[in-house]
């Protein structure tokens, strides 16, 4: 088995109307590479799921400027000024969930866990129309898990059947978004051959990789830069 | 004082309240200065993005991109150090693994219920993890200038802010003054400034108490 | 056929139902002889207590007791393996990730339901990993002789026996005949043995139906 | 900072009626030593939250049959004839969960979750009196997050922090336990000094470890073998 592709090849599993599971904090752990593809589609109406729209006019960001970026469910968007100004004027909708909800709801849509309740946001604007429950003397409120069509994660290494390993905090939310997604595409700095990763520290096992690419970027001091 | 030394002044007391050994998490703007006044106390610094053990910013020779903080600034990490995901760094954050959140605010009221979330007027689409860490962090001290740029206290009776969660403060560290907040509301624990307790209050706009162990030495 | 010779009638059929690339969970029991009827099969076996790529039993050698299985006899690891807690293995298995499972039975009625953890007239204090087997591997075989000592059938038209969950298997391979679940309820796939439909309906106590996709040649 | 303290040291840190999170599956896993100096200590009236209560006479096996376990939270106990034959006296309760509902509620327990969704034991015995949920079309029960007063746990090496890292299949309940106990004791093959472990590859962060013994038992051939 050989999960590796040619990034190109991967346009096909897209298709209009998804939700997409987007790794990535700011731009550390981002599938810059698979972002690009899907800039080369005529795909539309996405519902992306990510901790923020891309960073710097890099990622997520593009994609939402190409037009195709319906709805945004995740928990920092204020920094993207384009993403703002769409969502005042009704062309963009936006779910706003704490990291932590965000994260946890990932997790999940993975685990077969339907939903869940935590303690966060209870008594705040994001917590209005949520179910509230008391659990031993503290309040609650209840969280439906979160799955997609297709997750694109970003990871350092992969070996040829998928299994992941990263790199520091562009770890992120990448091994959560990988189980959650019908369909998940990893994109990687190294592709090495079965064996070469140790089996007590990948983090992703294969078993949640369908699809796995060289990722076309380089980190270049401050930037990411397409380079190959 | 200057506007960055009042900041520099608020981080500095803040570092005293923390101890050896702790896991605390700083939070975006004057907590993120905190850091620097740590000298050889050695507490571990969290960042909800998915790492314990935290460093000061890289050199320009040790920059990795990749390796930030949560407010998407390069740092470095410590030989203790360990990487997770994000929803395991939440679990350690809410499940009250984190020993002390420092957090910026807009506003707290004398219960200790702070915003630091949702600026009024603009559209609200940011919430990160603040939600998280007041919920989560078994000692929550916000750090603060006392007064916003247009001269209102952020000490109020009732927020005006949205709220960022039911969970009540423990300590806030203004240019002014020290506030702790217990069952009985806000006390003035310690003057950052030569002031009374009399003008103090006058500037708040409502009066204010000496907390029991208010220590007029500092 | 001696009893060993008919569970290896029935781990073997079912190793032909698996296909290249699964991620496969096999019970105790029959389900866990179907591994040495792999050939060069590359499927990946995954066991609930944490690892997915188990290898064979070790030699007296390469044993380590602390690398086993869910049934607790020592194991090997591939080159291909990972290594997880008890949680992340449970997500795998109730998200859905896990291709087949292979349980063992007491019962299965004829929607498809079975009944594996608890014996009756026994005290029930054990269910393990069974439950979630059930609920979440994407297809589920089950194998087992299809009389019990006592002469009784395991395919029954009501369980008798405590249900394992509501999720109906895909497939009985039993040492008579293979059996499929579909909404029009159980189907005979196959003869394991020299038998016609009108024998084996007499000796499970109804009548059965050949499914549409019988297979008369096996 | 250190927190390795002699084994001894830790009998202070029970207390009658304890709840006690306990990793292991069958005996991979199990902190024997520190349940050796439960032993050595009077405490009582235990609740031992852990997938089995020993295996072979050892483990919680020994604890259950100095009768210090007043009850069990766990999936699997048939095997251990003793405490099946306690139950039937009533001389031992018992909370029988699905494996991956019990490691989960203990996930939850340590992580500010309050409780759950699972799809597991819908429509059977263990969903009995427990609250049923139609999410998505799909049948789900509420299961409540476990936490404990103690969690004793094993791993393959410890920092002098109390940053842990597992052996294969040995890792299995150890993490999630980890989290969950207000006192959490790490009993570990090897101690080894702050900068050895790898960052990426640490399984428990130290901030979750109270204090880490040295194991007294070594594996023998086919038995944990007491040596030191």
């Amino acid at each position: 088995m050989d999960k590796v592709i040619e990034s190109s090849e991967i346009r096909k599993l897209f298709k209009n109307g998804d939700q997409i599971l987007t790794g990535g904090f700011g731009l550390s752990g981002t599938p810059l590479t698979i972002i690009d593809e899907l800039l080369e589609t005529d795909i539309k109406d996405l519902t992306v799921v990510s901790n923020n729209l891309g960073d710097l006019g890099q990622g997520l960001h593009k994609l939402f400027m190409q037009g195709k970026i319906k709805k945004a469910i995740g928990s920092f968007f204020s920094i993207n000024r384009e993403a703002v100004i769409a969502w005042s004027k009704g062309e963009l909708e936006i779910d706003l969930l704490p990291q932590g909800t965000l994260a946890e709801a990932i997790r999940c849509g993975g685990a077969g866990i339907g939903g869940f309740y935590t303690k966060t946001a209870v008594g705040t604007e994001l917590a209005e129309g949520k179910e509230e429950r008391v659990i031993d003397g503290e309040r609650y409120i209840f969280e439906k898990a979160i799955k997609g069509d297709v997750a694109i994660i970003k990871a350092a290494k992969a070996d040829r059947l998928g299994n992941l390993v990263y790199h520091t905090t562009a770890r992120n939310f990448n091994p959560m978004m990988a189980t959650a997604g019908n369909i998940v595409i990893a994109e990687v700095d190294e592709i090495v051959e079965v064996g070469e990763l140790d089996p007590e520290y990948i983090v992703t096992p294969h078993a949640y990789v369908d699809y796995v690419i060289q990722s076309k970027y380089s980190k270049v001091g401050s930037e990411y830069v397409e380079s190959r | 004082m200057l506007s960055q030394d009042k900041r520099l002044v608020i981080a500095k007391r803040i570092a005293e309240e923390l101890k050896e050994g702790q896991i605390v998490n700083l939070g975006i703007g004057i907590p993120t200065l905190v850091s620097e006044y740590l000298d050889d106390k050695e507490v571990f610094l969290q960042t909800e993005n998915g790492l314990l053990g935290m460093g000061p910013p890289p050199t320009e020779e040790n920059l990795d991109i990749e390796l930030i903080n949560a407010g998407k600034e390069p740092v470095t990490y410590l030989k203790s150090a360990s990487f997770f995901n994000s929803a395991d760094s939440f679990g350690l954050i809410r499940g009250g693994h984190v020993d002390v959140a420092v957090l910026g605010i807009l506003q707290v009221d004398i219960k200790g219920e702070i915003a630091n979330w949702a600026v009024p007027d603009q559209p609200i689409l940011g919430v990160g993890g603040a939600m998280d860490l007041v919920t989560g962090a078994k000692k929550v001290i916000v750090a603060a200038t006392l007064f916003a740029k247009d001269g209102t206290s952020k000490l109020v009776k009732e927020l005006t802010y949205k709220t960022s969660g039911i969970r009540k403060v423990d300590l806030f560290v203004s240019d002014y003054a020290v506030f702790t907040f217990t069952d009985e509301g806000v006390k003035v624990l310690e003057m950052m400034e030569d002031i009374t307790l009399d003008e103090l209050s006058k500037k708040v706009g409502f009066n204010l108490e000496y907390a029991a162990e208010f220590n007029s030495s500092k």
